[in-house]
């Protein structure tokens, strides 16, 4: 069983110094080193954006996909080889941007794979403009008035499509974050974790200090994740603008929902118990399907 | 000339009437009759894009000889509203009959453009299904019946046939169903005209199938061991999800009805990085959705094929019609440069077997594998020989599956470009399937010489691809008067054409592209050499193989036929032209005629 | 002010008989005529399938869209013409399949426009296969062995993403249908009609007569329109699964959630408030942005 | 030959070190100071996909004549790392100076190749720093002030831009840079070796501007009325979604940053739609789920312009580097045939140029006009003289925006295949912009009569464009030694080869293909019918201009010379190709050579 630095491959992170993803990638390394996966036992599938540059940083078996596109491959993976597990690392332009059609679509599907968002409200690898997380009314380079749009809110979307796992972390609270990870890691079904990542260099809004300042953790106040209703209830405390003061803006860390024993797509797809490849070793055999065509 | 009417070897059926009438399910029963009865049948179903209403029909070939496509001649036409005898009388061959319910038309008022020579069968449908106590879809039935019994044709195999086909429903339908067919058979018999020949069930025929194009890709891909099929519905494609889902559990194969076609093949090259054989297919559209894709496949060497089945564009098009226009789209789709392959069958017994040898390329040279068809190859059945399914061979290229590697490159550099591929969970297999340039492990990588090097090495697989790749395939005498070049389906009408032609001594021959990429520069060049005329056929306006053979062979074509209205060329078109290439155009007084060839009566 | 009948176009519907398409057809003639709008006031834009081919069926200077993309182009319609109303009318796979990330987008982006969803549970115009909110288990010729994805709850969606104006529908209570769009119509801001529109020729599970034994009226029992967590709530009862009986599946008609005088994006947007085409009479003058750059 | 010392004429200063400490920035207060003072600039910035580290260069050519492009000499290398040093001392000229800092490095420990040509000017950047009480970044500034010290160059200048830029923070900091450039303008004097020669700012010079191609492309859009630009970032594109965001407010346009790129080009043609002149731009994937759209665009009549500014590929590729490897893409793009313009522009003044003609273009024509340039046009900038904004002019083409109209027919048929376009608000105007193919009103229509003739009336708008695009541009004398074919930026290191070859006396001419669809085959054919021998340049690896001329006017190219490292073509690397096809390679010593050139010194 690897050890966490047996996970650090031999690309050095070019990240900004103080980024988010280092928390991030910390706590992942950690998580599988405590679960004990074997490197040869999962993959992980990442889209593109700062968050992406990750694939290099990970030793593992490996996809880094197109922007946006994180999710179909990694489902059909999973789909595909029952023998592995299938983490995707995805942006928030990049997994509720342009990817936010497969978002919904793989939660409803309950696809057993988990999804880690390195949710920086921005733009980070094409340097600064608004994402859709952005908060309301920020100034960014491509939204210079600042943005109209609501932030989109992947908690209570996830929640509307029946959504098994859901829950929020904080790159700057490593060792929940971990928790977390290990958590949704071990979750049968789809498993959403929406992790807040400061990025130091293009967002000087959502920084460390102001997410230290606003976050708090569910389990300390004995929340219940089995109440889909008032899990998107608090999902809408989400929403906070630029204005609005910390002790109003509060931002729950933690598993917001949670429901076990819930089929998953795989569960349904009987061709999917074996990996695939094996279907390939030989010609199949078509001749009944022939015969009726006669 | 005037239309040739209906000659010993061959009889042609259309049913035209509204959609939504059971009209092709109904044709197909008696296409499976006849090829049952040991002849060749060949159908083409046309239909307007919507759901009920409008105007379809099918026609259906039946002939003692090989056949190679439709032809626009009718000899029994099955009106089952007032509008389908206007529309198709000119199509009636001499001594023609129109089977229709004097109850939708009064014989008086069908508007036979003058033509004395048509044997007028009028069947009261409705009336009958009252008898009968059936219901108004029965019609389809009482005509297929009346069909038989204007021909003089046994009743009993449809009897049979019928039984069979409901046999999961209450016995009651089954011989209400076998009264009606009996009914219009009979009724048929009183026609004051009989049919001028006999057809009579054949013995000792080998065994055939009927199938569609769709399905002969869909077996071909079945037989190679697919193991996932993902796929956004669209014309003329969606069969083939339908044909996967329906043998997706009996044979295990994942198949997948996607969000959309960007999800499609994504996943498709997800499930390759784990080493299963996938496809996904669609029409243009869909297709330009998955161009970034495509891409993505080939800089990170997937090995996954691409089903496109094309339809008259731009857009949304004309969704139910054929055309040949996305030939170059194909060839030039995503940016970047990298290694595809592009096969284009001409039939459907080359569509089942290009696409199981598709599978076999995308495996050797670990890139996409595009497998270019059209809506006439999609929608239309042909009468075959069963597909030659112990020809069919696995080879998988160069793959490991299981068991444990050490320092492994996904991404080594060979002589052939093709690496080894070590899939996820052989143990040491760490790799990074990459989008981006990378280096020899996957990693991305942007300095000047690893880009080179990498882009090189994938490149060198187009030309490793091309003693892999099928070779054109040549028809005919080695010398002719006329030289034919053309890819896909283009190839049955002419074929068919080139039939009569050759019974008039008129010597033709035909290249048929099956891999239009890469392109197979020196045969073609070899073939242009030899020809004293040559004539591209090609289902679009801007003559896309032609100017690829002007590109690659740096050679002028002589003459050309395009068509770009949807329909697909009729081999009566191809005849004419290439008379009238021969300086003596064959004036067909309508566009039904066929021929009066050698042997044809 | 055009009647209901002037509506009607040169072209005859070529809709199945009985098709949910022609209550809609015929509820937003009626709902058009009673706000008096005139032909030049307004334009509508179509998706691609069954629903779509209604572009031809009535009189208006509209645009018959991609599949899955009407809401882009409707959007900057809107946007770049203050001077036109828009409508859009989408099929469930057009607009919650392939249009899915539109949809989120258009929703918390707050356009003024009105999306009236044609929401017959399957694909109509490619002969049947499952659609996005087709019902769990239900066979279908895509999905022989029953869908195995939560249906898209579109309600609960847009609830997520700060909609304004949230309704249901039902193609077989025209007077009702009618009132719905006149509401959605009039509503200042983006304004969802979901309307559940039986499929007759491949939908034989949700039949008119299946909905008329489940719909109720929000209206008649008081519904508070102002509790977006309550209309969450409501929205997760619109997933029903085959099995269920008409008396635990009911299906609630009437607006969900409506909040007035939230501001639109072409609010926000200076540039949003002449005709576009007014910017192109002659040539800009930059000589103050050259200026800067010398 | 070894590199050549700096000239008179012209001074190279490279500076590098890690992204993200501003180096780009303090390289354009240099270009801008030296703009100012009268001088040609050209910078190239270079640097890797990520935020931080890594190594980028800032290259500047300043120079009293007139310059096309970059070279790759360096007269002054600014190096804020070590490995600065070793990167790009080969580029350094005879007798060229390197500014460093001896607390990074030692002198010493300097890896110089061996070089003792060199003048070593340590500065201790970072002790300046904290002797001026200012922050790290401002290591620059002192480096800006030392190249001018070892230039002996006034300071004043530096030191006025800088309290403009700064004019906005409190005085302080204005200050502290000022006292930052003074000091290491001192700290340079005391070089040891001096620089060979002096430049001074110069008088009575015409006024410039000084902008990169996308502010360039941006301007032309702005000067042509666009109303809606939409996009979604992607390198090398992005900063054009920058600037019209910066200037939508002051100038009237909605800028819409979209959810994707799906949405952005849908936008423009809902937008189109209702008359607002519209542009997205972006790179190879972006463009890649563009397409569909762009035949949306093709069938539906709408006059959109999209910008595809390409970098290479394929997928992901290298984001920041560059390539022209997209030309075919571009032009094969979406199912289906339709007309479609596709505008290359080959330097600065171009891009202004085309992107507001590409508005008049598209809707003259009613249809999709693509502008194709690459990262070498948007990230670069020149001094030009500022475009010339009397000459822009807007045409609408057959633009009805109010009123009223009656019996509209948004498709009607024309001679010239365009159509009478009146936008809805307009009475009477009732029409539907169809996707589907569709009759003269836009009501979808199968029927083959329709389908053919609006088909051919769409594609009637190609032959049409040939008479309104621009044409072919050529340069040098009308016969050469050699010619040279190329379209895009390649024309810029291409006319700085050119003016050295020139001044040996080599004569070399060039087409630009400023348009490259509708491919201008006459013009190509009486260029090559003319030309001794050919050279085509072009930044791909499978020669796709080449294809295209092989296709189009059926002949070989002579030459050819390609690349795909994502780097540009260097005038260098022209200038030597030139002279190899003439049989005497001029075998330039490392990559940093120029040519001693006539009047060089
Ligand atoms: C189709 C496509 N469009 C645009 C891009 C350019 N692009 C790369 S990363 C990125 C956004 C990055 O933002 P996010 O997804 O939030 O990731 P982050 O960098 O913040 O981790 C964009 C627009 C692309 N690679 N592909
Ligand atoms: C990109 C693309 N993919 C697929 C299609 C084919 N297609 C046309 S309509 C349709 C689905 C129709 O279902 P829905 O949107 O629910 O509309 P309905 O027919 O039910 O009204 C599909 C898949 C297309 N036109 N374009
Ligand atoms: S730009 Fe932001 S997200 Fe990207 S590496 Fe730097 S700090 Fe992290
Ligand atoms: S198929 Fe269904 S949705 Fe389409 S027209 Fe027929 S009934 Fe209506
Ligand atoms: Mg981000
Ligand atoms: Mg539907």
């Amino acid at each position: 069983m690897p050890e966490v630095k047996e996970f650090v491959s031999a690309i050095k992170p070019t990240w900004c110094p103080g980024c988010g993803n280092f928390g991030m990638w910390e706590a992942l390394k950690r998580a599988l080193a405590e679960l004990g996966w074997e490197k040869h036992e999962f993959s992980v599938v990442w889209g593109i954006g700062c968050h992406g540059n990750g694939a290099d940083f990970l030793d593992v078996q490996g996809m880094h996909a197109l922007h946006g596109r994180s999710l179909p491959p990694a489902a059909a993976l999973r789909l595909t080889r029952p023998d592995l597990q299938v983490v995707v690392e995805m942006g928030d332009g990049d997994g509720y941007g342009l990817g936010m059609g497969h978002f919904i679509h793989t939660v409803r599907r309950n696809s057993d794979i988990t999804v880690i968002a390195h949710n920086n409200q921005i733009y980070g690898l094409t340097v600064g403009q608004a994402s859709p997380t952005t908060d309301h009314l920020m100034p960014t380079v491509s939204t210079p008035g600042g943005v109209l749009e609501q932030p989109v809110n992947p908690i209570g979307l996830a929640l509307a499509e029946g959504a098994t796992f859901v829950a929020r972390g904080f790159a700057g609270d490593i060792p929940h974050l971990t928790e977390l990870y290990v958590r949704a890691l071990s979750h049968k079904g789809f498993s959403l974790v929406d992790v807040f990542q400061p990025c130091v260099t293009w967002n000087k809004h959502n920084t460390f200090s102001w997410f230290r300042e606003r976050v708090y953790k569910l389990e300390a106040e004995g929340w219940d994740t089995s109440d889909r209703v008032k899990a998107f209830e608090l999902s809408l405390s989400g929403f906070h603008d630029l204005t609005c003061a910390a002790d109003e803006c509060r931002a729950p860390l933690g598993v917001y929902f949670e429901e076990q024993g819930v089929p998953t797509y795989e569960d349904g797809v009987p061709a999917a118990q074996v990996p695939g490849w094996s279907h390939a070793s030989e010609p199949r055999d078509i001749s009944s399907i022939l015969a009726k065509m006669s | 000339m005037s239309p040739s009417a209906p000659y010993g070897k061959e009889v042609r059926i259309r049913i035209g009437g509204p959609a939504g009438f059971g009209i092709k399910a109904a044709g197909q029963t008696l296409a499976r009759l006849f090829a049952r009865a040991g002849y060749n049948t060949f159908d083409l179903t046309e239909y307007p894009s919507l759901i009920k209403g409008g105007h379809n029909t099918f026609h259906l070939r039946i002939s003692e000889e090989e056949i190679f496509s439709h032809v626009m001649a009718t000899d029994v036409l099955v009106a089952l509203d007032a509008a389908t005898v206007g529309l198709h009388v000119a199509e009636l061959t001499r001594g023609g009959a129109i089977i229709f319910d004097p109850g939708d038309v009064a014989a008086t008022d069908l508007d036979l453009a003058g033509r004395d020579d048509l044997c007028l069968v009028p069947i009261p449908l409705t009336d009958i299904v009252y008898e009968v106590g059936g219901i108004k879809i029965m019609r389809n039935v009482i005509a297929l019946g009346a069909v038989l019994g204007h021909m003089d044709y046994p009743v009993e195999g449809l009897a049979e046939s019928l039984r069979s086909q409901f046999a999961h429903k209450p016995p009651k339908i089954a011989e209400q169903n076998v009264a009606a067919a009996i009914a219009g058979w009979e009724a048929a018999r009183e026609a004051p005209c009989a049919f001028p020949f006999h057809l009579a069930p054949r013995v000792d025929q080998p065994s055939t199938v009927v199938l569609d194009g769709n399905e002969a890709l869909s077996l071909g891909a079945l037989a190679a061991g697919i193991g996932m099929y993902a796929a956004y519905p669209m014309t003329p494609a969606t069969s083939v999800l339908h044909v996967m889902a329906k043998h997706a559990d009996s044979s295990g194969v994942v198949v997948k009805h996607t969000e959309d076609e960007l999800a499609a093949i994504n996943m498709c090259i997800g499930a390759a990085f784990g080493g299963t054989r996938t496809m996904c297919a669609t029409s243009g559209g869909g297709f330009s959705l998955m161009v970034e894709a495509l891409g993505f496949a080939g800089v990170s060497e997937s090995a996954i094929v691409v089903g496109l089945l094309t339809r008259p564009g731009p857009a949304t098009g004309l969704p139910t019609w054929t055309e040949q226009s996305d030939l170059r789209f194909a060839i030039h789709a995503a940016q970047g440069e990298f290694p595809r392959v592009i096969l284009a069958p001409g039939d459907h017994a080359e569509a089942f077997e290009l696409a199981w040898k598709a599978f076999n390329l995308a495996d050797q040279l670990q890139t996409p594998v595009i497998i270019l068809g059209d809506s006439y190859l999609s929608d239309n059945h042909q009468t075959i020989t069963p597909p030659d399914v112990g020809a069919v061979t696995v080879d998988r290229g160069q793959l490991q599956t299981t068991g444990e590697v050490e320092n492994y490159e996904r991404y080594a550099v060979t002589p052939s470009g093709v690496s080894p591929r070590v899939l996820p969970g052989v143990i040491g297999a760490q790799q990074i399937v990459n989008s981006y340039e990378h280096d020899a492990h996957g990693w991305a990588a942007e300095d000047a010489e690893t880009r080179v090097v990498q882009n090189t090495k994938r490149l060198k697989k187009e030309r490793t691809a091309r003693d892999l790749v099928p070779a054109p395939r040549f028809y005919g005498p080695p010398d002719a008067a006329v030289s034919i070049l053309l890819f896909g389906t283009t190839k049955m009408p002419t074929l068919e054409a080139m039939k009569w032609l050759e019974a008039e001594g008129v010597s033709v021959n035909m290249m048929q592209l099956t891999t239009v990429w890469p392109f197979p520069t020196q045969e073609v060049n070899s073939y242009m050499e030899r020809a004293t005329r040559t004539l591209l056929i090609e289902g679009n306006a801007t003559g896309q193989l032609e100017g690829l053979i002007r590109e690659q062979c740096l050679r002028e074509i002589g003459h050309r036929l395009n068509r770009t209205d949807g329909r697909p060329f009729s081999p009566e078109q191809i005849y004419s032209t290439v008379h009238c290439i021969l300086g003596a155009c064959v004036n067909l007084t309508t566009a039904g005629a066929v021929p009066d060839i050698e042997g044809g009566r």
